[in-house]
């Protein structure tokens, strides 16, 4: 536990000084009320209200997010296969755990393979083409 | 291993599908291979009738097959007395109702032109017919409680379509009400079907092995139970009986005589046969109740019949009536009775049948089913109005008509059943002796009503009995009337299958069983 | 071998200091943070202008050294705006958001190897977890929140867009930036960084021979795509989409005019920036280890405060690179940054893991590490697979769909063309281009003065 | 199931590589043969008798009888769903068009399909494969998902009645979620109890440990929660009549038949091997649930006016009857497996028939799609005798008829619960000969909606502008008549597949 | 240790349950789905560290997976009807009656 105290202590910093600059802002700075500039930059035309909860927004944003996901998944996989695919030796040379070896690494390629199944099927429907 | 059962049941069946098979618009064809294949079977129930020994084994020409082994089922049959009759019954009727409903299926049409019943495929109907002769015999001949079980239920279907399809302007009501009155009823049955494989343990369901199996009275009670309401609803006994005048009415003739005349006697059959034998304790704890439904049986069915206006739906109620007496006769548990109830069944079935023909007739010739819209027909059609009136003396029970026998030894029997609480038993028989009056009452009273009179205007125009109709009628009068003087090759077929029924019942009182062979 | 491997701190070297040791090293990493931002944008400015034969910013103090304290000075003192439309809670809480992760990523940076502080004997980094990369993945990961928080907030299109396409864009490119750890990770079979760290001391030996020691050699193709990563992690040119003021003017910040937030918004991309190079130096640069030659003639040079002044060095240049490409390179597009993100980087990644994964596998079987008997052809066979695999989809997608786009390109011109050639076929009203006063041809002067 | 699954990874990549017009042309094949290998490998596992009797991969997969018995149907099952899934007109052309605009009648017009179906039914068969086999939780709860995501999805894409199709899966989806994540937790509490997801393992610290101790009872009924919502049973049935009426005739088809067989094999698993050592725990609960189930299942489906919505609640109730034979549990194996042959013949008999049901339904046309409301089916007896009859003869099936398959299951499943509740020293006895009177009565009621729709069919004079019976595919023809004959053959002669129910049971499950 | 874990995975569950009974926007509904099941995954961690097994944590590993996918899928056929109808609320969803 007491490895994160010290990132806890540098979040009480930053976040002190994030919060303060924030707070402090308003009373440093003058105040002159002008109605143009508290509306939403628009160069200048009329801002369109936006309804509450953002406006509506290409779908293609929430397909790059679920890409995200299942590739994101993917790495999370990949991280502890990757960490325990090494042989553990300590300084000596000498082997502490043997690695996972071949089956992990077949195993992976499998994963992978599959993975990427999924990938180019995407891809084909053209899933990744931001356009 | 005799093969006649099984042929006697592969021979409908065949026909069936052969009449379902033929091309269209061979309507003609169909109704004469349907008439030819109930004839084959009528020859054929004759020929085992004659080979069957009197004095011989309880099961005659019993055949059994494995069906389902890892249930334990087999497909078992053989005939005892009792089942021989009925099985006679239904192959002489069968032939009689294809005749009777010659025209049935192809629309009739009233005098006066309105359309009574529209067209319907021929085919369909008479293979329909074929099929519910092979499950009649199958329910009776079966000694294997699931086949038989199995027929039961299955004889619904075909019953059903033919109700429903064919019937009257209410069919598809009746048709439904039949269906689920008799299906939940088997339900029951079929839960003390499987209680009854799994309590006796014996991994079979063959009825002489089953015979006894039980001895825990309160199972037996619950068993009993089951089988007791399953046949009750079938043979409608008061108060779940209320199927029955519709479905009578709805159906047509034919059908309706198939429906009476044969399956409602299963039900009274599978009283006599499992209630009493596998549970004879618990069925003789519920005499008493059970003659008090089939007195009330009796004494109500004659007295609604006596309202009714509808001559359909009046037979329907005099057989409720009857149907009452046999049950009394069953539960009397004296070899009189019994026989009687027996006999009655088989009468019964004929007279009924008769009855339900004539006034068929009737109404195809009027269109209407109404009492009321009748009168004075015998002086139109002398011949109609005395097979009508015979049929329905028969129906009284008048000396000398089959039906009097019986219904004379089911009296006698349940009131000098001596078997336990006697009293009682003779009270329910003279009650019942009081049906007999009511009986004359609402027979004779339709008669006058529907034949003496003045002559209703519509009736001017009718024909008399045409041969076809008189080939349908003739017999069953015959039948009924010979009976009448002479019942005894029908006795001598049934006492032993009712003496060896008592005798697992354990109630034998040979004095009344003498009197009872001696009638 | 070299010997001073003792004074590497291990994981287990954690979470042993005392608080106020803890508190002393945090204040000192945010102060070092907090000049790194004022002297790093002074120097940016300063270096571009240079690179663009520019003096840059000369006014305020020595070279303008005081430049940025100028300006910070200059935004607490101007107007704080206030939109009307904007959510008012998150419009504030996103620049704190952006903020704090970032400089929680600086926890886990390995400064140097154990020193004595203050009588204290504790290693030169604030901390180490065991899964420490992953930590500045998340804080990096969470920093994002800021940004879609600030332009969803802002209810401003442009603020919008802004928001998301950074948060698009960012999320890709964590993919292939995970992806390039993972050979690192294969390499020194742990998560936190001082292991990493030390891990790099020696490749080991190969077959007799010493192999180079930093992972940048090592796995030159993972380092690659983590500098491209680094770049669009961090929203620098030449993938600075996000405040893409061509197209949507200030992106997710437009609406932060300027004041503080607007500061602190500054201050969390700059930080980035710091991470992504830091990073670059713990995972591949050898982290705070004396380069090469150094460490040849003196064996002192990974002791002590010395390793300080390494890092230092690395990390100056590095961000020096940062800058160099900021001045050389255009933007790109949106299309082709994430094309970029999703096509190259990901399947050449997975190609070059497998690849790695393989060989590793190979040469513990060949050093009898890995218990295993039999042939390797299988696995041989398999990898192969999947590296033409990878490598073939990539290579062959690409080119059907640039055909595609060629053909679609085309396309469109073809019907430019045609509606150039008959100018009332698209239906617009078409002014002829050869009207009389286009060519001065009977051109009137009308005199000024008369109407 | 491997077979299955690499066929729908292949299938994927058909997706992407084959051109459009000739991806359909390279699927059906492809697919079918999968199912149909995958269906000869099970059967030659049978044939050598190679039944390993210990759990294979890890321990993850259990391929003992029982399963490869249901793997057998849940094959056949997808076999002709598929074949019901290659005739045109089921599937909208394109999912993200919004219904009725524009660029849905393009795509219409372009005759675009959605190819995606197959891989998708394909892994949706693998994860049924998958579900009742795993040998652990964890892998059953993967299995139920592999299941059920590709449901949710192919619910959505029937081509008619689109916003209906959405809406189910819609609800489908939120539902299936939230069953799952109750799943899981009880997965979660189970493992905290045995320290361990493998029903070995938990069965070994039931017969040990305490069978009172809250974690365990809050697991075992979050577990039942999420299984018994898979398998309709109520209270938990109430997506069952959306989903099916909103689906694709094709896919409820698949969902009524294969994803009820998996489920009911899964929940036996769960609670016959991982739980069965404390069934005198959870029997009385199921038997109020399969009561329940049964009653309103029948009793709701008489108020249906949509053949579809009809099915739904019959499929509920017949839930219910097979919870009755889950019930049946012995002290002795040698029962034990005379039950579970039991569950497995009815699982087989009620489905196939199903599958034929519902390739009924596919083939009464209106011009608005399938002729769902039942008033369109008055008078179908006398447009289409022989459909009228087929469609008759299944439903009598489900009712129970004797000489139909559906009275032997319902007898069978009948008589293993009577015979449990006369076992000696049985914790529920009497109780059980109860509920098989309840099932009973629920069953007359059932019959009483089945012979409505008979009667509709026949006994009533056919609306003027009836539904058309739209002529039937190659495919369409062979499901029906595949389930026919299986229907028919196995009510006059149920004896082979009771021989073959009662050889996969007789091993029962590897504990 | 592990109590108190388990105490507050149990809370996140019941008000994911709560929220996916109460709520009516589909996505608020779905979410709390997605809340439930990290309040499993929390719980199946706490358990392994009980047990001292990792079980626990790979099955941890699995559930994001499947919730990843169950992710995609609903957010899929969410916003295909949020097209459709304009609204992701349940209660619109009333074509199916019974």
């Amino acid at each position: 536990m007491d490895l994160y105290v010290p990132i806890l202590v540098l979040a009480v910093l930053a976040g002190g000084f994030a919060i303060f600059s924030v707070a402090i802002a308003p009373f440093t700075g003058p105040k002159r009320w002008n109605r143009a500039k508290l509306d939403a930059y628009e160069c200048g035309i009329e801002p369109t209200p936006q309804p509450v909860g953002g406006g509506r927004f290409p779908l293609k944003y929430m397909i790059t997010a679920m890409l995200f996901i299942v590739f994101d998944i993917e790495i999370i996989f990949l991280y502890p296969w990757a960490v325990s695919f090494a042989p553990l030796k300590n300084d000596a040379g000498s082997v502490l755990s043997s690695g996972l070896g071949v089956f992990a690494l077949v195993e992976m390629l499998l994963f992978i393979v599959t993975v990427l199944v999924a990938y180019a099927y995407v891809w084909r429907r053209k899933g990744l083409d931001w356009d | 291993m005799s093969p006649w059962l099984p042929i006697l049941m592969a021979v409908p069946v065949l026909g069936a599908i052969v009449v379902a098979l033929l091309p269209k618009g061979s309507d003609k064809l169909a109704k004469q291979v349907t008439l030819l294949v109930s004839l084959v079977v009528l020859a054929l129930t004759l020929v085992v009738a004659v080979q069957f020994k009197t004095g011989g084994p309880r099961f005659q020409f019993q055949a059994v097959y494995d069906w389902i082994p890892s249930f334990g089922v087999k497909f078992g049959v053989g005939v005892d007395g009792i089942a021989l009759v009925l099985i006679a019954l239904s192959a002489v009727l069968v032939p009689i109702v294809v005749l009777a409903s010659w025209h049935d299926a192809d629309g009739t049409q009233s005098a006066d032109g309105t359309l009574i019943t529209p067209k319907r495929s021929v085919k369909t109907y008479f293979s329909l017919l074929l099929v519910l002769e092979a499950m009649m015999i199958g329910v009776f001949a079966a000694t294997d409680i699931f086949l038989f079980y199995v027929f039961f239920e299955a004889m619904l279907i075909p019953m059903y379509f033919m109700i429903g399809s064919y019937g009257g302007a209410q069919r598809s009501y009746a048709a439904v009400k039949f269906l689920l009155y008799s299906l939940f009823g088997g339900l029951l049955m079929l839960v003390a079907v499987i209680a009854l494989y799994v309590v006796a343990g014996k991994n079979t369901f063959m009825f002489p092995e089953l015979v006894g199996a039980i001895q825990d009275p309160t199972t037996q009670k619950w068993l009993f139970g089951g089988f007791f309401i399953a046949f009750a609803i079938k043979a409608p006994l008061w108060p779940v009986h209320t199927w029955l005048p519709d479905a009578a009415a709805q159906a047509p003739a034919g059908a309706a005589v198939l429906l009476v005349g044969v399956l409602d006697k299963v039900g009274t059959f599978g009283m006599l046969r499992f209630c009493l034998e596998l549970f004879p304790d618990a069925a003789k704890a519920f005499t008493m109740p059970i003659v008090v439904l089939a007195v009330i049986s009796i004494i109500y069915g004659a007295i609604v019949a006596i309202g009714q206006t509808d001559m359909k739906r009046l037979i329907a109620y005099t057989s409720i009536s009857h149907f009452g007496f046999i049950v009394m006769g069953v539960f009397a548990m004296s070899q009189v009775s019994q026989s009687g109830a027996a006999l009655y069944m088989v009468n019964h079935g004929f007279a009924t049948g008769a009855l339900f023909l004539a006034a068929g007739f009737l109404i195809a010739r009027r269109g209407s089913p109404h009492i009321a819209d009748y009168g004075g027909v015998q002086k139109v059609t002398p011949l109609l109005a005395g097979f009508f009136l015979i049929a329905g003396l028969a129906g009284l029970s008048l000396p000398g008509l089959s039906s009097f026998v019986s219904e004379f030894m089911v009296m006698i029997g349940t009131y000098s059943s001596s078997a336990f609480g006697s009293g009682a038993l003779a009270v329910a028989a003279i009650v019942s002796a009081l049906a007999v009056i009511l009986a004359a009452v609402y027979i004779l009273w339709m008669v006058q009503r529907a034949m003496n009179g003045p002559t209703a205007e519509s009736v001017k125009a009718f024909k008399d009995l045409n041969v076809r109709e008189i080939v349908v009628l003739a017999p069953l009068i015959a039948l009924i009337i010979g009976f009448g003087f002479f019942p005894k090759p029908l006795l001598d077929v049934i006492n032993p299958t009712v003496t060896q029924t008592l005798v697992n019942v354990k109630v034998d009182n040979p004095a009344i069983a003498e009197k009872g062979a001696g009638q | 071998m070299i010997p001073v491997l003792a004074t590497d701190p291990t994981l287990a070297d954690f979470g042993k200091d005392p608080l106020w040791i803890t508190i002393i090293k945090a204040v000192m990493l945010f102060a070092f943070l907090m000049l790194c931002i004022l002297f790093g944008v002074w120097f940016e400015r300063k270096l571009i202008s240079r690179m663009q034969n520019r003096f840059g910013p000369n006014r305020a103090g020595k070279f303008g050294l005081l430049q940025s304290v100028a300006d910070g000075i200059k935004m607490g003192l101007k107007e704080d705006l206030f939109p009307r439309t904007v959510d008012k809670v998150l419009y504030l809480m996103a620049p704190v958001i952006m903020v704090i992760p970032a400089f929680l990523a600086f926890s886990i940076t390995p400064f140097g190897p154990m020193v004595n502080l203050f009588g204290v004997r504790t290693p030169l980094q604030l901390v180490d977890l065991p899964v420490a990369v992953l930590f500045m993945l998340a804080m990096g990961a969470i920093s994002v929140y800021g940004v879609v928080l600030a332009g969803w907030s802002s209810r401003s299109p442009y603020a919008l867009l802004g928001g998301l396409r950074s948060a698009a864009q960012v999320v890709s490119y964590e993919i292939a930036m995970g992806l390039s750890f993972v050979g690192v990770f294969l390499f020194a079979g742990t998560l936190s960084t001082s292991e990493i760290v030390k891990s790099q001391a020696s490749g080991g030996m190969l077959g007799g021979l010493s192999m180079p020691s930093w992972y940048v050699v090592l796995l030159l193709p993972s380092f690659l795509i983590y500098v491209f990563c680094a770049f669009g992690e961090a929203a620098r040119i030449p993938f600075d989409l996000p405040e893409g003021e061509g197209e949507l003017v200030g992106g997710f910040q437009t609406e932060y005019s300027s004041s503080l937030k607007f500061a602190l918004i500054m201050m969390g991309e700059y930080l980035h920036t710091f991470v992504a190079s830091a990073m670059a130096i713990t995972l591949f640069l050898g982290g705070w280890r004396a380069p090469f030659p150094i460490t040849a003639f003196w064996a002192g040079a990974n002791e002590g405060w010395w390793p300080l002044l390494w890092f230092f060095v690395k990390f100056v240049l590095v961000f020096c690179f940062v800058v160099w490409v900021r001045a050389s390179l255009p933007r790109v597009r949106y299309d082709q940054l994430m094309s970029l993100g999703w096509k190259v980087l990901i399947p050449v990644n997975l190609a070059w893991i497998m690849l790695v994964a393989t060989i590793r596998t190979v040469m513990y079987v060949k050093n009898g590490e890995a218990g295993f008997q039999g042939s390797l052809a299988p696995v041989m066979v398999v990898a192969v697979i999947v590296i033409v695999g990878a490598l073939g989809i990539w290579a062959r997608f690409d080119t059907v769909n640039q055909r595609r786009k060629e053909a679609r390109k085309a396309e469109v011109e073809a019907e430019f063309e045609e509606l150039s050639d008959e100018p009332t076929a698209g239906g617009f009203p078409v002014p002829p281009l050869d009207l009389p006063h286009y060519h001065g041809v009977q051109h009137k002067e009308i005199p000024s003065g008369t109407n | 199931m491997l077979l299955v699954f690499g066929a729908a990874v292949v299938g994927v990549l058909v997706e992407a590589f084959a051109p459009r017009y000739m991806r359909k042309s390279i699927h059906v094949p492809l697919t079918l043969l999968s199912l149909a290998g995958a269906f000869a490998l099970v059967i030659v596992q049978v044939v050598k008798g190679a039944v390993p009797t210990a759990p294979v991969a890890m321990g993850a997969i259990a391929v003992d009888g029982p399963s490869l018995f249901i793997w057998g149907i849940i094959l056949v099952l997808s076999f002709v769903c598929v074949l019901m899934i290659n005739d045109e007109g089921h599937f909208v052309a394109s999912a993200a068009a919004v219904p009725g605009s524009a660029d849905e009648e393009e795509a219409e017009a372009a005759g675009g399909s959605h190819t995606e179906v197959y891989p998708l039914v394909l892994f949706a068969v693998g994860g049924m494969l998958m579900f009742p086999a795993s040998h652990d939780l964890l892998t059953m709860f993967v299995g139920l998902e592999v299941m059920s995501l590709p449901l949710y999805l192919l619910c959505g894409l029937a081509r008619r009645r689109r916003l209906l199709s959405q809406e189910a899966s819609m609800k489908y989806f939120l539902l299936g979620a939230f069953s799952s994540a109750f799943f899981l937790y009880g997965t979660a509490m189970i493992y905290g109890y045995a320290g361990t997801v493998s029903f070995t393992g938990i069965s070994k610290a039931l017969a040990t440990g305490s069978l009172l101790d809250p974690i365990l009872l809050l697991g075992l009924s979050l577990l039942g929660v999420g299984l018994l919502f898979k398998i309709g049973a109520a209270p938990f049935q109430a997506w069952k009549p959306d989903v099916y009426q909103g689906a694709p005739t094709p896919i409820t088809a698949l969902m009524a038949s294969g994803t009820l067989v998996a489920a009911v094999g899964a929940v036996l698993r769960v609670f016959w091997v991982a739980l069965g050592n404390m069934d005198w725990d959870w029997r009385p609960v199921m038997w109020a649930v399969a009561a329940l189930t049964m009653v309103v299942g029948a009793i709701l489906a008489i108020t249906q006016t949509d053949i579809k919505r009809m099915l739904a609640y019959s499929s509920i109730a017949h839930a219910g009857f097979l919870l009755i034979g889950v019930m049946a549990t012995f002290d002795k194996s040698l029962q034990n497996s005379k039950s579970l042959s039991a569950i497995l013949f009815y699982l087989l008999v009620y489905s196939i028939t199903t599958v034929g049901a519902f390739a009924v339904v596919t083939m009464v046309r209106d011009p608005g799609g399938e002729a769902g409301h039942l008033s369109r089916w008055a008078g179908l007896g006398k447009r289409s005798p022989i459909l009228a009859g087929i469609f008759a003869f299944f439903l009598l099936a489900f009712a129970g008829i004797p000489l139909t398959s559906g009275f032997f299951g319902k007898y069978a499943v009948f008589a293993a619960a009577l015979a449990s509740g006369s076992e000696a020293g049985d914790s529920l006895g009497g109780w059980m000969t109860g509920l098989v009177v309840v099932g009973v009565i629920a069953s007359a009621i059932a019959a009483f909606f089945y012979v409505r729709v008979i009667v509709l069919m026949f006994f009533s004079e056919p609306a003027a502008d009836g539904p058309s019976i739209a002529v039937p595919s190659m495919g369409t023809v062979a499901v029906i008549a595949i389930s026919l004959l299986v229907t028919v053959g196995v009510g006059l002669f149920p004896q082979p597949m009771l021989d073959l129910a009662n050889q996969a049971a007789s091993g029962l499950f590897i504990r | 240790m592990t109590t108190h874990y388990l105490v507050l995975s149990g809370l996140l569950f019941a008000i994911g349950a709560m929220g996916v009974l109460i709520r009516r926007n589909a996505i608020v509904v779905f979410m709390c789905v997605e809340l439930m099941l990290n309040a499993c995954n929390l719980a199946f961690v706490a358990f392994a560290r009980q047990n001292g097994n990792l079980e626990g944590q790979i099955i941890a590993f699995f559930v994001m997976v499947v919730a990843a996918a169950e992710v995609v899928v609903g957010l899929a056929i969410i916003v295909t009807i949020f097209r459709t109808r304009r609204s992701a609320s349940v209660d619109d969803a009333n074509l199916l009656k019974y």
